[in-house]
């Protein structure tokens, strides 16, 4: 089988789930004959029909509604947000009774739903299609969230949301959607949630990231490689619940963290990182942590755009700090 | 040049009017004075719970609540509307409707008094609970009524909601997408003039509510909300359309809210004594008994038994809420996730502990 | 048994028809024809300047654009309608209206290079830059008339957006208090009849997208989009009744996209070439110039001349885009807030250094 | 002047703005001849008339998007959410728009609005009535998130809030608007934001908190100072932009930090404070940073409310765990 790269790796498992499940629909702007803007449901619309492959009008808060309802009857309703930028009329739905809906009626009905979201930058699109705001969604109890860094973790992940009986929020890094193209097994195997994934072992520093961040990471983690400095990396990948022994075992390893990410520096996950370490693993530090960011502001558009990413470059100087300490 | 909004006709239903009698031919079910005492029971229960509920507020025992003193009728006929797989989806008024599902008063009082295991339905599984933030059971009708549909279920969803509630963005996009859909769904608008402290006219120029559902290109109409006869009539008739032609409506039933908002709120601050006596005419109750007593299917023996036997249910049910057990500490975590992760269970166990330690 | 809609009559204006033929009296504006070579020139200058901006696009000198081919009368005719101190507030496909408002053709080309300079109207300094999160802007409108009419300004605020955003709740809120207030705001639905791929008939099953005024209790009425002397007209009737009486109007301009979505569509994917072909028969540029050269208004000399002018002037603003400097780094935080914290300050030189070290 | 609570200082905050500037607006649910429902635009009405104190149709999403328009127009528009349960409507228009309307055109334009909202749990209310999700709004740049915990620095940054040329979301928490009436000086002086308030000195431990958290931050510091243990309070106040300068100095005095907030743990605003902590205040650190919070799941109803939401006690714990580190 070809090599394929995130968005037909999303495809491949919103096909398999159709497939497998018929019970799973698929809706939001433009996902029908359209295939999507970023065409993760291409093909879609003509193998599973017009009854499961939903185009609803252009209603974010609607569609997110429309899902609770949906899940609660029986079905596994899979909706995309065309992008995150257009995430935030959600949020009333996803805080107020997608989470909640188990919880508050001692589970007698519950909430079986995903919702996929475009999220991050570095393609220049315009205003609004460039944030990574995943921190906001982290802090609801009774919500899932995953971001996959990989098409094969796309897959596999993609596959445990929609199987899950409790609602994700599935965010996909458009930066690399069509990065890094990869042999994918359809096997219909789920990979876990509510853990991370340590994709690269190193005793000197742990890199602890997701999405996007997580090639830039490795691009890191190749430039310390030669200067003598192994760094571990961890893609975080579920950010709530987020699982902290993963990280506080690298941290135990290596005694020094940087944690990157693609959002805003002030409230962003890294902070949840960074606090759990200063609680339950400061006896490890051999160094103080460090936060590879984006800056506290607004998105700019395309022309300073790659000035406000977070990169490589950022990553190896924080890590070469921190190997100063000893 | 336009200067006018344009015509339409948005029509009103009642059979029974203020003082009993009818306007209109009665449909099947009410022909027989004697099918409508059910109804009659049920607001009357509907009626006495409130009252008792309130007063278990008064004295503490019972969160803040909303009583629907007045518009028992809307409750209670759309409820009686609709057949078992019929989905009810309702704001935090609709304990008539509630009620007449099968939720229990024990139910009810538990959940206003502060308990989850309150929505934990014994009867109507399928039922949502009760819906605080205004407007948002709406798209959940929709995605139910999606799912009924798509699960070739010949059944509709049923949202109740209030006046202030037709101002959010919810209610429009809910009833967008019924209409390009084609979704078995009937919204119901329980107009009783006032959102809290904000007047219906205040709340918007649209002459009547129902015609918001011309946005959306699905039907709107009227009903006095004061006659239960009138409520499930065209609530049935809706649920018909609903069923059977995918159709969605809007009913406006048009009633009063004769007490507070909640037991939170003092409405003597914003509305006068005038208007609400006034509008104590029309009340629902009163209203039926009349007309069963005009037509001989009623007497004060009847209802002295009804009043009796009613109000021992309500202590019988208050007791058992009174006498249910604390919930434990515990059950805060143990529904958040059907698969929850190792990290809650730490922060479980401190909580469980925690509690314990207080006694 | 109600089992229809409820009629209602939208009214529906057109002075010129497709084939430059006079349908209806003319407006005094355009008794003269003269009179309509600005609209005429307005139209053209967006028609070139959007191919120029796609050419610039495909040849990755310009980020992501949306055309409004076929669809330039109703910007122009939106802005023609308006004065200086009513306040436009457009979605991403008005660059006629806000060329006509005085916005440059480097500034629209400068934001959509991705430079936030470009909105930084040097003219049309009141108006509201573009808004990208659809439907968004609606709610602006009310509030900013709200101001107007609080601070006893003679003006109006007109909200432009497409059909899809119909779907979204913020039009309804919007338009609902603007009738319950009694705001000056005129809503103009420029119906290309597709949001992206979703056509207006899968995107509501109103009837017409005006109608849903009614849910408001303003007016609403359609206008031939493609006819920029009824789009100029309506919106003029609609502002008047927007200055004068408070009273708000929903305009739907019924038109068509004659183009891709943006340059990161492929139309092709969702509609045949037969519709599109079918439109090209009533695009507004010819039917306005068919319409003066019957009058006699035009000559093939003029549109030559025009045309030249045109290309030249469009030119010039590409060039004085492309010359532009790159914005600074640090610019990205000098207008976040008036008061920055102390914080910001050293973010802000850990990015002007990178960015300086960078080259 | 006698004593007045919190709910009378935001009266009284509001009275004097609309009285001191004439473009500002009172505007929300029942904040007209209702007076609120907790009574905060109490006689506003009748004092400033119709066409400034303005009860709006039941939409949040309207309320902000209007002030916006207001805002951007020449108004300072006063918005109340009536519970901060429903303020997630408002994040579409508090992200998009009235956070970025001033970069957005590079200072053109600006949003000088306020949307005060009570949250916070402890007074027995129903569901979507007692959250505490200020981390959500922390996390938007542009914005700023401020927290009174007194009657008069509701009065005084409240006034700060409205005179800022920029959006200020201002949450009011509901356990104390009736809690504690002091003498509040109706004297128009506004006081700092994106800095924080020192409320108590102490060498040993630092707790660093906000809003309801501050009155049981002070009983766990009497407590404790039975104890020999003397607690430094910081009430972080202004949650964004924070102030990290704040909270570090008084770590390096006492190194030692407890972090205590109302709202659930992962990604709440506490983390911020750890990472903070955890990047520049390590080596200062003396101890773990512990953070007491409220747990990762839904504020429960009445019932169980207490048991959620965190106390003095567990501040006393937390405080007392840190001192046998030294
Ligand atoms: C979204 C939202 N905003 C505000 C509130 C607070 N609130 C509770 S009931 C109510 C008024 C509701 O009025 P209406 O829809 O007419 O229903 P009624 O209470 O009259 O039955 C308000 C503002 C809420 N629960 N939800
Ligand atoms: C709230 C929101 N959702 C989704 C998008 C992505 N998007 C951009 S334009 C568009 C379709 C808009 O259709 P319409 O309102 O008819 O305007 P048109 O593009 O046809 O001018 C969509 C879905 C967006 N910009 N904003
Ligand atoms: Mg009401
Ligand atoms: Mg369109």
């Amino acid at each position: 089988m070809a090599e394929i790269n995130m968005v037909q790796a999303v495809n491949l498992a919103l096909a398999r789930a159709l497939e497998d499940d018929p019970s799973v629909v698929v809706l939001g702007e433009d996902v029908g004959i359209n295939g999507g803007v970023f065409r993760a449901t291409e093909g879609l619309y003509n193998r599973f029909g017009q009854d499961r492959i939903l185009d609803t009008p252009l209603a974010e808060a609607l569609i997110a509604g429309m899902s609770v309802g949906m899940a609660a009857a029986g079905l596994r309703p899979v909706s995309e947000i065309q992008f995150m930028g257009f995430i935030y009329p959600t949020i009333d739905q996803l805080e107020c009774h997608a989470s909640r809906l188990r919880n508050r009626t001692r589970g007698r009905l519950s909430c079986p739903m995903v919702i996929r979201a475009p999220y991050g930058g570095g393609v220049h699109a315009p205003e609004h299609h460039s944030e990574s705001r995943e921190a906001m969604l982290a802090h609801i109890p009774g919500l899932r969230v995953v971001i996959p860094s990989s098409p094969s973790r796309a897959y596999g992940l993609l596959l445990a949301a929609i199987r899950d009986p409790d609602p994700v929020v599935f965010l996909e890094p458009k930066k690399l959607y069509r990065a890094n193209a990869e042999h994918v097994e359809d096997d219909g195997i789920a990979l876990p949630m509510d853990t991370g994934f340590v994709l690269r072992e190193g005793d000197d520093v742990s890199l602890v990231t997701w999405g996007a961040m997580v090639q830039e990471s490795f691009a890191a983690a190749a430039t310390l490689s030669t200067r003598g400095i192994e760094a571990e990396i961890i893609d975080v990948s579920t950010l709530n619940p987020f699982d902290p022994e993963q990280v506080l075992a690298s941290v135990e390893k290596t005694g020094r963290c940087v944690i990157i990410h693609e959002a805003v520096r002030t409230g962003g996950f890294g902070s949840e990182i960074g606090a759990t370490i200063a609680e339950h693993g400061l006896m490890s530090l051999l160094a103080p942590v460090k936060r590879v960011t984006a800056p506290d502001t607004v998105v700019p558009l395309a022309k300073l755009e790659s000035c406000f990413m977070p990169g490589a470059d950022s990553i190896v100087q924080a890590a070469t700090d921190l190997m100063a300490y000893s | 040049m336009v200067s006018r909004e344009p015509e339409l006709e948005i029509p009103f239903h009642r059979f029974i009017d203020e003082v009993g009698q009818v306007v209109q031919k009665l449909p099947g079910f009410a022909t027989d004075p004697q099918n409508l005492v059910p109804l009659y029971r049920a607001m009357m229960l509907t009626r006495v719970f409130d009252e008792r509920a309130v007063g278990l507020q008064r004295t503490g025992r019972l969160g803040t609540y909303a009583s629907s003193l007045g518009q028992e009728a809307v409750g209670v006929g759309v409820a009686a509307a609709m057949r078992d797989q019929d989905v009810l989806l309702p704001s935090f008024r609709e304990q008539g409707a509630m009620l007449w599902r099968g939720v229990s008063m024990k139910e009810l009082l538990l959940y206003w008094g502060g308990d989850e295991r309150g929505s934990d339905f014994t009867k109507a599984r399928s039922d949502f609970p009760i819906c605080i933030p205004v407007g948002t059971q709406f798209s959940h009708a929709a995605g139910v009524a999606f799912a009924l549909k798509q699960q070739g279920v010949d059944a509709a969803a049923v949202a109740v909601a209030g006046d202030g509630a037709t101002s959010k963005g919810d209610f429009y996009e809910a009833m967008n997408i019924t209409g390009a859909w084609r979704l078995p769904v009937v919204f119901v608008i329980n107009n009783n003039q006032w959102a809290i402290s904000v007047s219906r006219t205040k709340q918007t120029a649209a002459r009547s509510l129902a015609q918001k559902s011309v946005a959306a290109g699905i039907l709107g109409l009227q009903v006095d909300g004061n006659d239960v006869v009138a409520v499930k009539q065209t609530v049935s008739e809706a649920l018909e359309r609903a069923r059977h032609s995918c159709v969605a409506t809007v009913v406006e039933a048009v009633t009063y809210r004769l007490t507070d908002h909640t037991t939170a709120d003092d409405a003597s601050r914003y509305r006068s004594d005038e208007e609400v006596s006034k509008h104590w005419q029309y009340e629902p109750v009163r209203r039926l008994r009349q007309f069963m007593e005009n037509n001989h299917a009623w007497s004060s023996a009847d209802e002295e038994a009804l009043q009796k036997q009613v109000a021992s249910e309500v202590e019988t049910a208050i007791q058992a809420y009174l006498d249910s057990d604390a919930p434990a500490a515990g059950s805060m975590f143990d529904y958040l996730y059907k698969n929850p992760p190792k990290s809650l269970a730490n922060q479980r166990d401190h909580i469980v502990t925690r509690a314990a330690d207080d006694g």
